[in-house]
């Protein structure tokens, strides 16, 4: 039984890191830019599919693969903010989701195009492909690893924001976008280095997943999405301490759910989602408005 | 002359706030914008950081014409703001909010963060406290001190007295001179025509959106008609 | 998948032929009319044709297409359809059971399609019968499983448009049981899809083994959603069971991920006896590569090394040559598909909907997956896809089925009226 | 002697460190035109949205016509009889002048719930919005969309939405501000003649003295919450405590 | 009035034209046009809501499908009369916008938006769950349309062109009602809620009474098109109740233009007219309904309708004169 219970918490908490790892940059960039993207997803498909080519075309190195995969990524983010999303910030809700939309749509066909409509079987990450033993069972070292990622990037993100100067910018501008302006900050440039940042954040959630689903297909993206909407709704839109507390939550209660209660099913996750909705629209850790 | 207003008309909306308000300030000088409320001192300063950019007019700060720039640029220029209701960034702490500007400024002199704590004791002890959870009157002295930690050539003041007890009002006269003496010119709006006695040279009375009088505060002060009309009950 | 200019004419054809059958007002109440009152085999004979491409799924329809691209190359290349030229379109099914009906509607009211095939999901063939019999079009469903097809639409609502032309879930659980009564197994388990599916051959699994030995048990079941990539929560599940078999119907991407995910728990290690009914795809074949491990049972619809005749071998040949890669079992029922089509139509000499059906009843035709007879009552094709434990072979960068059991189509499959005593295996 | 319109007792409100309304009593008599007046940031604005219910007071409690308020949603408050307009323009600007009188008609006259009878055919509700946009001096402009308006009468449809509550006590919120002085002159008629009439007892809350002083028969003037003031416009003109607050209080040197 | 006139006779060549495509079109013209006009009713239904209060639902998808299985259900268990499997439908409809609308409508925004998704994704995962009932993935199949039967006689509905006009009566009579509530004092009212929610609760009005009964009209809308949906594909699954699906009435009334009447009618012509031409030329038709999309959403702000500002805007005075 403690065999169990322990390696239902290493899934659940794997599983909980794996969809922050996603949830982190759509939940920064609805704190700072107040857009919720739909093709956060496709972020995440793009740093996926980028990432295996380049350890493809660079001698299977996953690690050389995930360094320039998400840049790539980052350029498509730039490209969307730029030229797209920063003329419909002052536009109503409906045509911001739209936009995302219409871009998930978008890179969905064109990771067809480019890349082939079948599912790529990917390899293990070099290093990180055996298990060991817990408590008598096999544990994969690849989900520890991201299970000790996932508080990594939150940490590190942490540090970034609370910690260096660009940090405390964005800080300022997500709390007082008029007042930041107003001190020198070139509010329009930080929006678009934040976005592509987010944008960076998700496609390395998709480079990890190379190793993590073990499988590349178009239109993966759409089922995480969902998870980090939840996730980031949970924690307090915009909080990331409350995305980060939410993806824990919803791994665990997934994992134990899926182990204890056999009739488990994402209509418990919807319930949490709008129970914490009606009690507290804010979510766990939003700033009250 | 450092800042030059010209003609400026500003709307909010469909409503006409200022209505072609020209005025002018020289280097070195405290100029003060009198007026009872909702007259458009605040419009008047916001109009000249470019966070409520007018539809018309002209406005040359060191005879370069910044209306129409956004207001990081007139940040950038030399220009720092102080608003009423002053904005803290409540997730920065004390520290943070001076240092802040400090860093984006494109100017460096007197002022840093050692000479803006001994000039309000109070930031030192409140450093590492988030904006969010200062006092008012804390909050009033590091709103200056941002502004003046960019160590700009203007500062714009909306209403510095406000909702300050006597006694805080007399250190703050003596901020504003210690201010003026390292050579920063100050354009504030205030109601509080004895505070603005104390520290101005010149004065403007702003009358439902247009400049309506140019006096020096003793002219004003001695001319109990202006006051009754335009300051008073 | 881009198409050829010809589509676009034809599209505009069609357009003009709609404009032209709306003018003629009362006559196009019935466009079958049009075609009855033409004689028999003028023109070409057109198949619409689909599959999904998008999506997670999308590669099933690209394999489907592959199938479609090579039949009617060759059978334009050898003079057509009893001399008539055979034309395909191929659209998106989107999984989604509208867009399977919108499709057909399209193929046959606008385009004007002789015949149809494809179909991915079973709730899109199940929607999609009774629009068939209002089209009055042969449908040969190429992928969806689900047995209540022929039992109940075929067969006992008389729905006699609809054909399969792939194995049903007959294939993989009733098949499985025969495979599994012989294995050392006495506690068996499953994580399978969270849908009619999944639950489905689960049921048919156990009713059937249970048949055959009284000495198993069934002791965990975990279901995972459509779309689940994180099966490693389900996995813990089984092995708090400990069971000594492992039976998941899970296919496509799902499996691949959760064979790998299984593979680091050391899952495989400590159950020994793994039955995968569709584990024999070519996309889960070369997505898990190495990581499938060796002996575990696998089957699927077709399996490209067996039968291992000469017509199978060439046609793979041919297949790889077109494609540069090994057909998966969709592109064989799709390929088969056509040359069904050809025959029935050849036979009967004519493109009649109810003439082709009566040709199509009984059948015999020979495919690459061997001889396939459609069955009169329900329409399903009877033909024999073997079950095999996986080995490496040099010769293939993806394991390979080894040793392979062939239960007959005949003795495993369901049989008419499905209802009653002797109905089901074993007979 | 019937009750007060409205009575506060010891109302609070503080907003973090911010104290907007200290422990203010005050009673409104139907009929009595009153300003409130005071410097920026002196709870003025805090006062009207706890009376007219958009935020709730930490402490205290309101009676209108004797009943308890306190706690009541805007628009029961509304019902009732206690309405406001407000500072900065806020009528529905899409929709046609007399469209936006017509609402607060309909509400008022229960008619809002109409899902398929025609609008057009509530001939009494037609008529009453044709009055009140007589009262505030717009008839010939009620098939204008209000976002056509000029200013001033976008001020006075401001109020007439407000009037077409029919409302027995008004807070008015700056009623002239952004206004031209012809404007001006037009709605302070407009206020006056209204209050003459009795129907609806005005407090106005305002900057401009001149108005102030010209129309009003009480004035109460708040400064950080606390009411340091009550009484006649001369009283009030003669008040040290007043002045000072205006000019600012003497700074030792 | 000429602009009144012109309107009215807008909608009567409207009607004209699909009378004639009922009596003269082939029968996947029909199809087409009955798939329009089920998405018609459903994205006017909806505009109700979005348009004319600015709530953005992501949950209708539920209401859809409220309507589709309480049609399914009662024709396959009780009686196949089609009234009263629609009656059944928007009845089922009605009670769950009534219970998830009270929930919802305390919230706006983004908070609203994440609250119907939540209460959409319950409902399509009950639907998907209880199988018993719903036939889990594989849907409710097999609901054919048995003759509108009124007593005194009955008329087949079996046929495209016969089930056609009972689909043009429901759009037409949805047009009529939906004009009619817009007309309305209610409608006056949602109008005000859009023009300026803040104010409407001054003028007297209970703002979350007002939001809660057109979430609820436009839920019911949205089950009467479930209902004539399924009547037409004679099957319904539950990917009808997904968040996707819900996606579909945003589209189409972005499409259209959300401010005007006219622009979910014309969405819904758009949406599904497009999709079929694309799909002719490509596969790849996700790409160029994206970039299709893009187009709209950077340069007709006001949607196609809206896009003819000028004539919408006399339209619009027309419509709301006195």
């Amino acid at each position: 039984m403690l065999q169990s219970i322990v390696h239902v918490c290493l899934a659940g908490l794997s599983a909980g890191m794996f969809i922050w790892l996603v949830a982190s940059g759509l939940t920064l960039i609805f704190g700072v830019l107040r857009v919720l993207n739909f093709a956060h997803g496709s972020f995440y498909m793009l740093g996926a599919y980028f990432c295996y080519t380049f350890l493809r075309f660079m001698g299977e190195n996953f690690w050389l693969g995930l360094l320039v995969g998400p840049l790539c990524v980052c350029a498509a983010g730039f490209a969307m903010e730029r030229f797209f999303l920063r003329y419909v910030y002052h536009l109503a809700l409906p045509y911001q989701l739209l936009l995302t939309f219409a871009f998930v749509l978008l890179f969905d066909d064109l990771v067809k195009i480019f890349w082939g409509a079948g599912s790529i079987g990917s390899p293990a990450a070099p290093g990180l492909s055996g298990s060991i033993s817990v408590l008598g069972r096999n544990f994969p070292v690849y989900s520890l690893f991201i299970i000790g990622v996932g508080p990594l990037i939150a940490v590190a993100m942490w540090v970034f924001l609370e910690r260096t100067w660009l940090g405390c910018i964005i800080r300022a501008a997500s709390s007082d976008r008029e007042m930041a302006s107003a001190i020198g900050v070139r509010v329009p440039a930080l929006y678009t280095g934040v976005f592509m940042f987010g944008t960076w954040l998700g496609a390395i959630g998709g480079g990890l997943a190379v190793p993590y689903v073990g499988l590349l297909t178009p239109g993966m993206g759409e089922t995480i999405i969902i998870d980090a909407f939840v996730v980031a709704v949970i924690g307090g839109m915009g909080s990331l301490k409350g995305a980060f507390l939410g993806a824990l939550v919803i791994g665990l209660l997934s994992s134990f759910g899926t182990r204890f209660i056999p009739t488990f099913d994402m209509f418990l996750t919807f319930i949490l989602m709008a129970v914490i909705l009606v009690w507290r629209p804010q979510g766990l850790f939003g700033e009250s408005t | 002359m450092i800042l030059q207003v010209l003609q400026v008309n500003t709307f909010y909306g469909s409503s006409h706030i200022l209505q072609d308000v020209s005025f002018s300030v020289n280097s070195g000088e405290v100029v003060s914008l009198l007026g009872r409320n909702g007259v458009g001192k605040t419009t008047t300063l916001r109009s000249i950081m470019g966070l409520t950019p007018p539809r018309s007019g002209s406005i040359l700060f060191k005879n370069k014409e910044i209306i129409g720039k956004p207001p990081y640029e007139a940040a950038w220029a030399g220009l720092a703001y102080m608003p009423d209701d002053l904005r803290i960034f409540p997730d920065l702490t004390c520290e943070e909010n001076l240092d802040i500007a400090a860093k984006l400024s494109r100017h460096t002199g007197y002022w840093n963060r050692e000479r803006v704590e001994e000039l309000f004791p109070v930031l030192r002890a409140r450093r590492k406290q988030k904006g969010l959870n200062l006092s008012g009157g804390e909050k009033k002295m590091l709103s200056l001190g941002r502004a003046l930690m960019a160590n700009p050539e203007l500062i714009l003041l909306d209403e510095p007295s406000e909702g300050l007890a006597p006694l805080v009002v007399g250190s703050l006269i003596q901020v504003i001179q210690e201010i003026k003496e390292k050579n920063v010119t100050i354009l504030l709006a205030d109601q509080n025509l004895k505070f603005c006695r104390r520290v101005c040279n010149r004065g403007y009375i702003v009358e439902k959106g247009r400049i309506v009088l140019e006096e020096t505060m003793e002219g004003i002060w001695s001319n109990e008609e202006v006051i009754k009309r335009y300051l008073v009950l | 998948m881009k198409k050829t200019k010809m589509s676009r004419r034809d599209f505009m054809k069609a357009g003009l032929l709609t404009t032209a059958a709306a003018a003629l007002g009362p006559v196009a109440f019935k466009p079958t009319g049009l075609w009855a009152a033409t004689p028999n085999l003028k023109g070409p004979i057109k198949v619409g044709y689909q599959a999904v491409l998008s999506g997670t799924l999308a590669g099933y329809g690209a394999f489907h297409n592959m199938g479609v691209i090579l039949a009617t190359e060759e059978i334009n290349a050898a003079g057509g359809i009893a001399g008539v030229k055979l034309e395909v379109e191929f659209r998106d099914s989107t999984l989604a059971a509208p867009e399977a009906i919108k499709n057909a509607r399209y193929f046959v009211d606008s385009w004007g399609a002789d015949f149809l095939g494809g179909i991915d999901s079973s709730g899109q063939a199940l929607a999609l019968a009774p629009v068939m019999a209002e089209l009055d079009r042969v449908l040969m469903v190429t992928h969806a499983a689900t047995e209540k097809l022929t039992e109940e639409h075929v067969f006992k609502k008389g729905i006699k448009q609809v054909f399969r032309i792939c194995t049903p879930t007959y294939q993989d659980s009733n098949a499985a049981a025969f495979v599994a009564k012989d294995l050392p197994v006495k506690t068996w388990s499953t994580i399978s899809p969270k849908y009619e599916y999944g639950y489905t051959c689960w049921e048919m699994f156990k009713n059937t083994l249970t048949k055959f030995r009284s000495d198993v048990s069934f002791i965990a079941d975990s279901w995972a959603p459509f779309g689940t990539t994180d099966f490693r929560a389900h996995i813990n599940t089984i092995l708090d069971a400990k069971p000594q078999g492992f039976y998941s119907t899970e296919w496509a991407g799902e499996l691949i991920s959760m064979v790998k995910q299984a593979n680091q728990a050391g899952f495989f290690e400590k159950v020994k006896h793994v039955m995968f009914p569709v584990g024999a795809a070519m996309d889960v074949l070369e997505g898990c590569g190495p990581e499938l491990p060796d002996n575990v049972w696998i089957s699927g619809r077709y399996f490209f090394l067996y039968p291992d005749d000469r017509r199978n071998n060439d046609w793979v040949a041919r297949f790889r040559k077109r494609w540069d890669h090994y057909p998966a079992y969709v592109s064989e029922t799709a390929y088969s598909t056509f040359y069904a089509f050809k025959k029935a139509v050849e036979e009967s000499g004519s493109k009649d909907t109810a003439k082709v059906i009566q040709a199509l009843e009984g059948m015999t035709f020979e495919s690459p997956a061997g001889k396939r007879v459609f069955r009169k009552e329900d329409h399903q094709a009877m033909y024999n896809v073997p079950w095999g434990l996986t080995v490496s072979n040099p010769k293939y960068p993806f394991k390979v089925m080894g040793k392979q059991i062939v239960i007959p189509a005949g003795e495993c499959f369901n049989r008419p009226p499905f209802e009653g005593p002797g109905t089901k295996p074993p007979f | 002697m019937s009750l007060p319109l409205l009575e506060i007792q010891r109302l609070n409100k503080s907003f973090g460190r911010v104290v907007a309304a200290h422990d203010i009593d005050l009673i409104f008599e139907p009929g009595v035109l009153t300003s409130i007046i005071g410097p920026n940031g002196a709870g003025k604005s805090t006062l009207i949205n706890l009376l007219s219910g958009s935020i709730h007071p930490d402490s205290g409690s309101i009676f209108f016509e004797g009943q308890d308020i306190t706690r009541l949603p805007i628009h029961r408050r509304v019902k009732m009889g206690l309405c406001r307009s407000f500072q900065v323009v806020n009528v529905f600007p899409e929709l046609t002048v007399f469209d936006n009188a017509r609402i607060p008609l309909l509400a008022l006259r229960k008619r809002a719930h109409g899902l398929f009878r025609p609008v057009g055919g509530e001939k009494d509700v037609h008529r009453e919005v044709l009055e009140v946009l007589e009262r505030v001096g717009l008839p010939a402009e009620a098939g204008t969309t209000a976002s056509a308006l000029s200013h001033g009468d976008k001020r006075l449809l401001e109020v007439g939405i407000a009037l077409a509550a029919g409302p027995k006590l008004l807070f008015l919120d700056e009623p002239t501000a952004g206004m031209n002085p012809v404007e001006r002159s037009k709605i302070l008629e407009n206020i006056r003649s209204l209050s003459r009439e009795g129907k609806t007892t005005f407090v106005i809350v305002e900057h401009d003295m001149d108005i102030v002083f010209s129309l009003s028969e009480r004035v109460i003037v708040l400064h950080h919450g606390v009411v340091i003031g009550d009484g006649t416009t001369e009283e009030i003109r003669n008040s040290p405590r007043v002045r000072e607050v205006y000019l600012g209080e003497e700074v030792p040197s | 009035m000429v602009h009144r006139y012109l309107t009215y006779g807008l909608y009567g060549a409207m009607a004209a034209v699909l009378i004639g495509i009922g009596l003269f079109s082939g029968r996947f013209m029909l199809y087409m046009t009955m798939k329009v006009m089920i998405l018609a009713i459903f994205a006017m239904g909806y505009n109700l809501l979005l348009g004319r209060t600015g709530l953005l639902s992501f949950g209708h998808a539920a209401f859809y499908a409220a309507g589709a299985y309480g049609l399914g259900l009662v024709s396959l268990h009780l009686s196949s009369h089609p009234l009263l499997g629609i009656f059944a439908g928007l009845a089922a409809a009605f009670v769950m916008a009534l219970v998830i609308g009270f929930f919802c409508v305390r919230h706006t925004e983004i908070y609203f938006a994440m609250l119907t998704l939540a209460f959409g994704m319950m409902v399509f995962s009950l639907i998907w769950n209880l199988r018993s009932i719903t036939g889990g993935d594989d849907g409710l199949v097999g609901i054919m349309r048995a003759p509108l039967d009124l007593g005194f006689f009955s008329i087949p509905l079996r046929k495209a062109n016969h089930y056609y006009f009972f689909v043009l009566f429901f759009f037409l009579l949805s047009i009529f009602l939906i004009h009619r509530i817009r007309q309305s004092s209610f409608g006056l009212i949602l109008a005000g809620i859009h023009e300026n929610d803040r104010r409407i609760e001054f003028a007297g009005i209970s703002l979350r009474n007002y939001r809660l009964a057109a979430f609820v009209i436009s839920g019911v809308f949205a089950g009467l098109a479930g209902t004539l949906g399924t009547l037409l594909e004679s099957n319904t699954a539950p990917f009808s109740a997904h968040w996707s699906y819900s996606a579909q009435p945003v589209l189409v009334s972005l499409i259209g233009g959300i401010h005007t009447f006219a622009g979910p009618m014309v969405g819904g012509l758009i949406f599904i007219v497009l999709r079929e031409i694309i799909e002719r030329f490509t596969h790849n038709w996700m790409l160029w309904f994206g970039i299709i999309l893009l187009v709209i959403i950077m340069g007709f702000r006001g949607g196609v309708v809206g896009a003819l500002s000028g004539f919408a805007k006399q339209k619009k005075t027309a419509s709301t004169e006195i």
